[in-house]
C-alpha cells in the first residue's frame, strides 16, 4: 500500500472502496455474492462467534454458495450473541441472533438457499448517521 | 515467601525484557506485563532482579506491583478460575457462583488449591455483561452460569492435564 | 502585580502569587490544623500529599471543602477556616484516623509528642463515632528503628523522607484501600533492606510508628552495676538540642549542664565525642593530605576526592548503593567508634580496668549510630568498642528517670584525659563543620604556615550542596558538601561519571547534619530550630580557646603516649576500618 | 417448495409477548393458511423492535409497512386487506403524534428508532480490522479536511459550538479542555486516551475499540493537531485483550496509510501513538492516577489543579479524553458542529451510549440522544424487566452513580438531570435492578467495590468507606439500628466533601441515592431485622410448606449443599444450619412449596 498523501489520495481511496462495497450489495452484477458479518466483540467470542464463523465459512463452501464472511463489532444486542448479520444479495440485510451451529445451518438452508425467514431476526433499532 | 534462586535462563529473559523497554523506570509497568506475561507471576526475586535492571528501589517495585490487582506474586493455578464480580453479574447471582466455586475447591479469593490445579480470583466485568454471571476457567468463558452448574465445570477441567505454557523459573 | 487578595475568616490578606492557603492563613495569624503536611524551610523539603485531610477549609463557590495545604490562594478567594461544615468535616477525619489508631496512647513511645495526640486534643475529640475493624501489622525491630505500623497514618512523611530526601529507596507505599501502607519491599524488616538507618522517617513520623530502639534499660542497669565502670561520650550536636527537651528555646547550648547531668547520672567519667572529633581530624586530615601529595606527585592509583566518613548512614548507603566507590571514603572510624576503641585501650589500660568491665555508653543525635556500634568490625572478642549509643531523646528520658532537674543544674566541665576538645571538634555537629575543622588542620600541615583566619565561612550554610575552593597557599583545594544523601548521591554519580573536580567532600545523611539527626528532640517541621542548633554550634566554637584539633594538648599526649603519629600502624589498627559491599548484585 | 414473497415480521420482544404477540402470530399464521397463502407469505417472530410500548408491532416486508399496537383479531384484516387485497390497514399505522397522520413506512419512521448511533457508526457495521472499510465509512476524512482547510483553532471552536461534554463521566466541555492544552507553552505536549473503563457493567469503551477503533486514533489525531501535539498513548485495560490487539492493528494499518506518523496528509504535522497498559486498578480512571500510572507508577491521584491540559504526563501538558468522547469527533468534523448540538438537550448535545445490563432484557450496547428518557431505554429498548418482574431501579454512572427508582423514570437523561436527581452519568454503565434485588445490597456491594479500588492515599476514602462498609454489614446482617442510618448519612457527606479525588467524592453516592430512594427498605432491616427484598441472606429463611410439597425431590437434587432431607413422595425439610440461602430450590420448586422469610 502506498502511503496517503493528500486529501486526494483519500478520496480516491474512499470512493474506490464504497464502489466496491456497492458493487457488492447491489446485488445485479459479477458480484452476486452473500455477506456475512459476524460479530466478533468480546461477547461474541465469549459465547461461540468464533466456532460459528468457521462453520459457516465451512459449510458454505461445502454447498458451494458464493459468500464472503467478515468479522465486524458488536452490533450492541449482547443478549442474543453471537450474532450475524447476513445480506442476501438484492436484499436489505438481516440480523440473526442466539446463532448455534444448528442455527446456522438452518439460516444457510432456509433464509441463503430458500429466502425463507427464521424466527427471531434482530430488527435494526437504531438510527444512523448515514444520510 | 520461600525464596527461589532465578535460573540464569530466566535472568536473561528478565533482562531482554528491561533492555526492551530501554530500562526505562517509567516502563515499569510495562516491564512487569511482560515479565508476568512470560513467567506467571513475580516473585520476589524477580521483582530485585526488574529494580536492579531499572535502577530503581525494590520497594518501588513491590510498591507498584502491590497496588495493581493484575500482578501476582504466587504462581496462578493450572486453570486459573475467574468469577466476574462486576454489577451486571452480581445482580444475577455471581455471589452464590462464588461461593459454591469456593466450596467446591476448599479455597478463599486468592488462593491455590493444594494440587496447584486451580486458583480462584475475582475480578470486575469481562464486558460480557450479556451473558452474566459470568465465570472463566483460563481463557475461557462461562456465560450464565448457575450454581448447580459449577461443579461440572469443574469437572471438566479436574482430569485434564494441559501444562501451561509457561517458562519454567 | 504577582500579589493575590483573598479573605480568610473575614479577614483580607494579600499574598504572592503561589502561595497556598495554609501560608496564607499562616500569615495573618489563623494557623489551620494539619497533620501530612510538613515543610523544612529552606532546606528543599516539602511533604504535601493531600491525604490526611485535616486542613479542609471551605472556600466559596467551590462543591467541596478544599485543602489548605494544597489549595493555592487565588484572587477574591474567600475561605472560611472555622465554619461548622468545615470543623465537622475535620472533627469526623481525625476521629476515622483515630477508628484506625491503637489507644494506648498511655504508653506510647511517642506519648507527648504525638501530632495525632494533640491533634485530638485541639480539637476537642471525646468521643470516635465510627469504630471498626484496625488496620494491623506486624511489628519491626531493627538494630536501630522500630516500626509499629499499627500507629502509621499514611501521612507519607517517611516515604518521602526515604526517597525524596534521602534516595535510599528502603520505605515505599505498598497495597492500595485500606490495607495501604509504608513498607520496605515484600514487607521484609528494616534490617534486611537497603536501609540506613539515618532516622529521618523517625524525625518526622508524627505519631509513634516509627521510633528508635529503647536502649535506656540497658543502660541503667550497666549504671546499677558495681563490677561495671561506665563512662559516657556526648557528641557535639546534643548540647545544641537536649535543652529543648526541658523546655529550653532552641539552640540554647547547655554543654556544662549536659555534662552535669550525665554525672548525675552515675556515669563514672564523662567524656566528651568532640575529643574523638579532634582525633579524627587527625587522621582523616593527615589520609587526606598523604592522598593529596600522591595525587599530585602523579600517583595514578591515589584516589580522590576523599570523602568523610563520620557518618553511619552514610556509610551504609554507599556499601549499599555504590559498592564500587567504597575504597574513596576515608578510611578513619567515625569519632563515635575512635573514640570506643580509644576508651577500651588506652583509657581502659590507664585505668587499669579490663575492657569487659569497660562500659562505653554514647549520647548521639542520631539512631543510626546504635547500629554503627553493632557492627562486628567494631568490637574486639564480641565485646564492642561501644556498648550502646542513646539518642538525645532517650537521654532526656534517663534525666527524667533520675528525678533531675535539669535546668537548675549548674555547669560542670567534662572529664579528663578523653573530655578536652577544640572547636573544630564541636563544630561536626553541623553540615561543613567536619570539612571545615579539616581544613584549619590540613592547612596549617600542609602548608607549615598559621591561618590567619579560622572561620571558613564560605563552607557553612543550609544548602543541600554546596562548594567551596580554598587556597593552600598557592595550592586551589576544591571542597564539596552534601548534606541529605540525596544530594550526597548527586556528588557519587559525578565521581562515577568522572566528572567530579573535588579533592575532598564531607557528606552527612541529615538535612542539617547532626544537629538535624534522626535522635534529636522532635523539630516537628520547623526548620528554624535546625538553624538554631547550627548557629548554637558555631557560637560555641567561636568561644572555645583552641579551635583547631592538631593543637588539642590531649591530643597530642594520647600521639605522644600510645598511638605514635596519625596513620600509625596501631593507629590504623584501632582508628580506621574497612567497608563491605552490601549490594546484591 | 415455498418461494416467499412477503414476510410478516411480529414482535417477539418480550413487552410485546406480554401483550398477546404470540397470540397475533397464531392468528396470522391461520389466516395465512386459511387463505392459501403459505406458499407465499412466511409469517415470523422477530426480537425486539424497541418500541415496546406501541406493541405488539407486526412489520410487512418488502413494503416496511408497520403496525402498531396490533390485536390478535386484527390479523384477519392484515391478511385480507393487506396481502389479498394489497391495501394497507390504515388504523393499525402508526400516527404521528403531531400531524395525527398515519405513517404507512418504517423507512419514513425512523423516530421510533430511540437510538441514534454516533459514537458507534461502525461498530458491527465494519470489519474494525480493516481500515480501507472504515475509510469507505468517511473514515479520516475529518483528520484531513482539519489538517486540510482549518486551523488548529476553528477545529477547536467546532468542537466548542458542538457543545460535547467528555463522555467519561465528568462531562467538561471537549472543546474547553482541548483549547487549555493547546494554550499551555510547552516543548513536548500529549494526547492521552483514556481506555481504563473499570465501571462494573460498563463496556462501551470495549465494544468500540473492538468494533472501531480507527475512529479514536483519528480523533487522537485531530487532537494532536489542535493542541500541538505529536505524540498519543493510549491507556487500556489490560483486561480487554481483544480491543488491544483490534488497536494494535489499527495503529500499524493507519501507520502504514500514513495516516499516523511523519508529515501526515503531506502536512508538517506529525503524530504517533502508543500503548499504555492499565494493570487492574479502578482509580486510574481519575486522569492525575492514570497519568501516574503511565509514568510506571503507583495510580495514586494527585490534587488538582495543575490540570493535566497544563502539566500531565512526565510534567507536560495533557489531554486526557475518554473513548466514546474521540469516537464522536470524527462525525461532529464531517458532519458539522451543528449536526451535533441539533441531537440532545439545552446543555448536553449529543448522544451517549449505554451498557445496558442487569434485569433487562435486551442486555445490550446502545447509543441515544441526550435527553432520552430511562422509561424509553428501560421498557422500549430494553425490552423492560427480565422475567416479567417488577422494575425497581436502575443505577447509573457505576460507584460514583445512584439508584433511581420509578419517579425518575421520565426524567430526560443528561449530565445535570442525573446529578440533579442523585445520581450521574458517569461513563455510561446502566444496570436495571428488579424487586428481588435488595438495596442495602447494592448499596453494600458498590461500597465492596470502593474499598478495593480504593487507593488508601486520603483518609477519607481509606478509612471512612470502610467505616461505611461496616456499617451496612451490620445492618444486612440484621444488628444495624436506626442510629447507624444518621451515621450513614453524615459520614457520607463528609467523605463525600473531604475525599482527594473523584473516586472518594462519589463513592458515598450508590448509599445517599438508596438513603434517599429506598428509605423504607433501611428502616425495614434495621427495625424490623427483615429483607424485603429477600436477599439479605442473614435475614432470610427458606421453608417447605408441608401442605405443599408433593416429595417430587427436585429442591433436594439441587440443593448444592445437601441441606433438605425427605424420602421421594413425602414432605420435605431444609435444614437452616447447613442451608447457604442460595436459593435454589426456591426457583426450582414446580410447586409454590418453598417460601422465603
Amino acid at each position: 500500500m502506498n502511503k496517503i498523501k493528500t486529501l486526494e489520495d483519500l478520496k480516491l481511496l474512499r470512493e474506490g472502496m464504497q464502489a466496491k462495497f456497492k458493487l457488492r450489495e447491489s446485488g445485479n452484477n459479477a458480484e452476486n455474492i452473500v455477506r456475512i458479518k459476524v460479530a466478533m466483540s468480546t461477547c461474541g467470542i465469549a459465547s461461540g462467534a468464533k466456532e460459528i464463523m468457521n462453520f459457516l465459512i465451512e459449510e458454505l463452501e461445502q454447498q458451494a454458495i458464493e459468500a464472503v464472511v467478515t468479522q465486524t463489532g458488536c452490533m450492541g444486542y449482547c443478549y442474543a450473541e453471537p450474532t450475524i448479520e447476513v445480506t442476501v444479495p438484492g436484499k436489505e440485510p438481516i440480523v440473526f441472533g442466539e446463532v448455534d451451529k444448528h442455527r446456522a445451518a438452518e439460516i444457510i438452508e432456509k433464509y441463503i438457499i430458500h429466502n425463507e425467514l427464521v424466527d427471531g431476526i434482530l430488527p435494526m433499532n437504531y438510527r444512523t448517521i448515514d444520510n | 515467601m520461600p525464596k527461589i534462586k532465578l535460573s540464569q535462563r530466566t535472568n536473561e529473559i528478565i533482562r531482554e525484557i528491561c533492555a526492551s523497554f530501554d530500562n526505562s523506570e517509567g516502563e515499569l509497568i510495562n516491564v512487569l506485563h511482560e515479565t508476568q506475561h512470560k513467567l506467571g507471576y513475580l516473585p520476589a526475586e524477580v521483582q530485585e532482579l526488574i529494580a536492579n535492571e531499572l535502577n530503581m528501589s525494590v520497594a518501588k517495585v513491590y510498591g507498584v506491583v502491590t497496588f495493581y490487582s493484575f500482578f501476582n506474586m504466587i504462581p496462578q493455578g493450572e486453570f486459573p478460575i475467574s468469577v466476574c464480580m462486576g454489577t451486571a453479574c452480581y445482580v444475577r447471582g455471581a455471589e452464590q457462583i462464588l461461593h459454591e466455586i469456593k466450596r467446591q475447591l476448599n479455597i478463599e479469593v486468592g488462593q491455590s488449591t493444594p494440587d496447584g490445579k486451580f486458583s480462584l480470583n475475582c475480578l470486575r466485568c469481562v464486558g460480557a455483561c450479556g451473558l452474566a454471571p459470568v465465570v472463566m476457567v483460563g481463557e475461557k468463558v462461562y456465560g450464565r452460569v448457575a450454581p448447580q452448574q459449577v461443579r461440572k465445570i469443574i469437572a471438566e477441567y479436574q482430569e485434564s492435564t494441559v501444562k501451561q505454557e509457561k517458562h519454567e523459573m | 502585580m504577582n500579589m493575590i487578595n483573598l479573605t480568610i475568616d473575614n479577614r483580607p490578606v494579600s499574598v504572592e502569587r503561589g502561595t497556598t492557603v495554609l501560608q496564607a492563613a499562616a500569615q495573618i495569624g489563623i494557623k489551620i490544623p494539619s497533620l501530612c503536611y510538613m515543610k523544612l524551610e529552606d532546606l528543599n523539603i516539602e511533604n504535601k500529599p493531600g491525604g490526611c485531610r485535616v486542613c479542609v477549609v471551605e472556600v466559596e463557590g467551590r462543591r467541596n471543602l478544599a485543602p489548605a495545604c494544597c489549595t493555592d490562594a487565588a484572587e477574591g478567594m474567600v475561605v472560611l477556616t472555622h465554619s461548622m461544615r468545615a470543623i465537622h468535616a475535620r472533627r469526623t477525619v481525625v476521629e476515622l484516623i483515630l477508628s484506625d489508631h491503637p489507644t494506648d496512647c498511655l504508653k506510647c513511645a511517642k506519648a507527648g509528642n504525638c501530632d495525632l495526640q494533640s491533634m485530638a486534643q485541639h480539637l476537642g475529640i471525646r468521643e470516635i463515632h465510627y469504630e471498626g475493624e484496625q488496620s494491623t501489622f506486624r511489628e519491626d525491630t531493627s538494630p536501630a528503628i522500630i516500626r509499629e505500623l499499627d500507629k502509621c497514618i499514611r501521612c507519607r512523611r517517611c516515604e518521602m523522607m526515604c526517597n525524596e530526601v534521602q534516595s535510599v529507596g528502603a520505605l515505599s507505599a505498598i497495597n492500595r484501600g485500606f490495607n495501604a501502607v509504608i513498607s520496605p519491599a515484600f514487607e521484609m524488616n528494616l534490617d534486611h533492606s537497603v536501609c540506613t538507618y539515618c532516622g529521618q522517617c523517625v524525625a518526622v513520623c508524627p505519631t509513634g510508628a516509627l521510633t528508635e530502639v529503647d536502649h535506656t534499660g540497658a543502660v541503667i542497669r550497666a549504671l546499677s552495676n558495681p563490677d561495671k565502670t561506665v563512662i559516657v561520650q556526648t557528641a557535639p550536636a546534643v548540647r545544641a538540642a537536649l535543652g529543648e527537651e526541658f523546655g529550653a528555646e532552641p539552640g540554647t547550648l547547655v554543654t556544662g549542664k549536659l555534662a552535669a547531668a550525665l554525672r548525675r547520672l552515675g556515669f563514672n567519667y564523662v567524656f566528651d565525642t568532640d575529643f574523638a572529633a579532634d582525633l579524627t581530624i587527625l587522621e582523616e586530615g593527615t589520609e587526606l593530605l598523604n592522598r593529596l601529595t600522591a595525587f599530585l606527585g602523579g600517583d595514578k592509583e591515589v584516589k580522590l576526592p576523599m570523602l568523610t566518613s563520620c557518618c553511619p548512614a552514610w556509610v551504609k548507603f554507599f556499601e549499599h548503593q555504590f559498592p564500587d566507590l567504597k575504597d574513596i571514603p576515608s578510611s578513619a572510624r567515625s569519632p563515635q567508634q575512635m573514640f570506643g576503641a580509644i576508651a577500651k585501650s588506652y583509657f581502659a589500660d590507664k585505668i587499669g580496668v579490663n575492657r569487659k568491665d569497660l562500659v562505653v555508653v554514647s549520647i548521639m543525635p542520631c539512631v543510626a549510630k546504635k547500629y554503627e556500634c553493632s557492627r562486628e568490625e567494631f568490637s574486639v572478642n564480641g565485646n564492642p568498642d561501644v556498648d550502646f549509643a542513646l539518642t538525645t531523646r532517650e537521654l532526656a528520658q534517663l534525666i527524667n528517670l533520675a528525678n533531675i532537674d535539669f535546668k537548675s543544674l549548674p555547669d560542670e566541665d567534662f572529664d579528663h584525659p578523653l573530655g578536652e576538645s577544640t572547636g573544630a571538634g564541636v563544630i561536626f555537629g553541623t553540615t561543613g563543620g567536619v570539612i571545615e575543622a579539616a581544613v584549619r588542620t590540613a592547612y596549617e600541615v600542609f602548608t607549615g604556615k598559621k591561618l590567619s583566619r579560622i572561620d571558613f565561612t564560605e563552607l557553612r550554610g543550609m544548602e543541600g550542596l554546596r562548594h567551596a575552593t580554598i587556597d593552600f597557599d598557592g595550592l586551589p583545594i576544591h571542597i564539596g558538601i552534601a548534606h541529605g544523601l540525596g544530594n550526597a548521591r548527586k556528588l557519587l554519580e559525578d565521581i562515577q561519571a568522572g566528572k567530579s573536580q573535588f579533592h575532598a567532600i564531607e557528606i552527612m545523611s541529615c538535612p542539617g547534619g547532626c544537629i538535624g539527626g534522626g535522635g534529636q528532640p522532635y523539630h516537628h517541621g520547623n526548620a528554624e530550630i535546625l538553624k538554631k542548633r547550627q548557629m548554637a554550634l558555631y557560637r560555641e566554637d567561636a568561644g572555645k580557646p583552641i579551635r583547631k584539633s592538631h593543637e588539642n594538648p590531649y591530643i597530642t599526649k594520647l600521639y605522644e603516649e600510645f598511638l605514635g603519629s596519625p596513620m600509625s600502624e596501631k593507629a590504623h589498627h584501632l582508628l580506621h576500618t574497612e567497608y563491605f559491599d552490601r549490594s546484591k548484585k | 417448495m415455498a418461494d416467499y414473497k412477503m414476510h410478516l415480521l411480529v414482535c417477539g420482544g418480550t413487552g410485546c409477548k406480554a401483550s398477546e404477540s404470540e397470540q397475533v402470530r397464531d392468528n396470522l399464521l391461520a389466516e395465512v393458511e386459511k387463505h392459501d397463502l403459505s406458499d407465499e407469505v412466511q409469517v415470523v417472530t422477530t426480537g425486539c423492535f424497541g418500541f415496546c410500548e406501541k406493541g405488539p408491532i407486526v412489520k410487512v416486508v418488502p413494503d416496511n409497512t408497520f403496525y402498531v399496537q396490533v390485536r390478535p383479531e386484527d390479523a384477519s384484516t392484515i391478511v385480507m386487506e393487506h396481502l389479498i387485497k394489497g391495501r394497507k390497514v390504515t388504523h393499525l399505522l402508526y400516527k404521528d403524534p403531531e400531524s395525527e397522520e398515519p405513517i404507512s413506512d418504517s423507512k419514513h419512521m425512523d423516530f421510533y428508532k430511540k437510538q441514534v448511533r454516533i459514537a458507534l457508526r461502525n461498530c458491527g457495521f465494519i470489519n474494525p480490522e480493516a481500515i480501507d472499510e472504515y475509510i469507505a465509512r468517511d473514515g479520516y476524512a475529518a483528520l484531513a479536511k482539519c489538517l486540510g482547510e482549518m486551523t488548529p483553532q476553528e477545529v477547536i471552536d467546532e468542537i466548542k459550538r458542538s457543545g460535547q461534554r467528555g463522555r467519561g463521566g465528568g462531562g467538561f466541555p471537549t472543546g474547553l479542555k482541548w483549547e487549555i492544552t493547546s494554550k499551555s507553552v510547552a516543548d513536548q505536549k500529549y494526547v492521552v486516551c483514556n481506555a481504563d473503563e473499570g465501571d462494573p457493567g460498563a463496556f462501551m469503551d470495549r465494544s468500540i475499540l473492538e468494533g472501531d477503533p480507527h475512529s479514536v486514533i483519528e480523533a487522537m489525531a485531530i487532537c494532536g493537531y489542535c493542541t500541538a501535539s505529536t505524540k498519543g498513548l493510549v491507556y487500556i485495560r489490560a483486561e480487554y485483550p481483544l480491543a488491544i490487539q483490534r488497536l494494535k492493528t489499527a495503529i500499524k494499518q493507519a501507520r502504514e496509510y500514513g495516516l499516523l506518523g511523519e508529515n501526515i496528509f503531506g502536512t508538517s504535522f506529525s503524530f504517533d501513538i502508543s500503548l499504555r497498559y492499565g494493570a487492574g486498578a479502578f482509580v486510574c480512571g481519575e486522569e492525575t492516577a492514570l497519568i501516574h500510572s503511565m509514568e510506571g507508577l503507583r495510580g495514586e491521584p494527585t490534587f488538582k489543579p495543575p490540570f493535566p491540559s497544563e502539566a500531565g504526563y512526565l510534567g507536560k501538558p495533557t489531554t486526557v479524553n475518554n473513548v466514546e468522547t474521540l469516537a464522536s469527533i470524527p462525525v461532529i468534523i464531517n458532519k458539522g458542529a451543528d449536526f451535533f448540538n441539533s441531537i440532545g438537550t439545552e446543555k448536553s448535545k449529543g448522544t451517549k451510549v449505554f451498557a445496558l445490563a442487569g434485569k433487562i432484557n435486551n442486555v445490550g450496547l446502545i447509543e441515544v440522544p441526550m435527553g432520552t428518557t430511562l422509561r424509553e431505554v428501560i421498557f422500549d429498548i430494553g425490552g423492560g424487566i427480565k422475567g416479567g418482574k417488577k422494575f425497581k431501579a436502575v443505577q447509573t454512572g457505576g460507584p460514583s452513580g445512584g439508584c433511581l427508582t420509578n419517579s425518575f423514570l421520565d426524567t430526560p437523561i443528561d449530565y445535570d438531570n442525573l446529578i440533579a436527581a442523585g445520581s450521574m452519568m458517569g461513563s455510561g454503565g446502566m444496570i436495571v435492578m428488579d424487586e428481588d434485588d435488595c438495596m442495602v445490597s447494592i448499596a453494600k456491594f458498590y461500597l465492596e467495590f470502593t474499598l478495593d479500588e480504593s487507593c488508601g492515599k486520603c483518609t477519607p476514602c481509606r478509612i471512612g468507606n470502610k467505616r461505611l462498609y461496616e456499617i451496612l454489614d451490620k445492618i444486612t446482617k440484621g444488628l444495624g439500628n436506626e442510629e447507624d442510618l444518621t451515621r450513614l448519612r453524615s459520614l457520607c457527606k463528609v467523605i463525600k466533601d473531604t475525599s482527594l479525588c473523584g473516586l472518594g467524592q462519589t463513592s458515598p453516592n450508590p448509599i445517599l441515592s438508596t438513603l434517599d430512594n429506598f428509605y423504607d427498605e433501611y428502616l425495614a432491616h434495621v427495625r424490623d431485622h427483615r429483607c424485603p427484598a429477600g436477599q439479605c441472606k442473614s435475614l432470610v429463611k427458606y421453608t417447605i410448606d408441608k401442605d405443599k410439597c408433593t416429595g417430587c425431590t427436585l429442591c433436594f437434587r439441587n440443593c448444592p449443599v445437601g441441606a433438605i432431607t425427605g424420602e421421594k413422595r413425602s414432605v420435605h425439610y431444609i435444614d437452616n444450619a447447613i442451608c447457604i440461602k442460595c436459593g435454589v430450590c426456591y426457583e426450582k420448586c414446580k410447586f409454590d412449596a418453598i417460601s422465603v422469610s
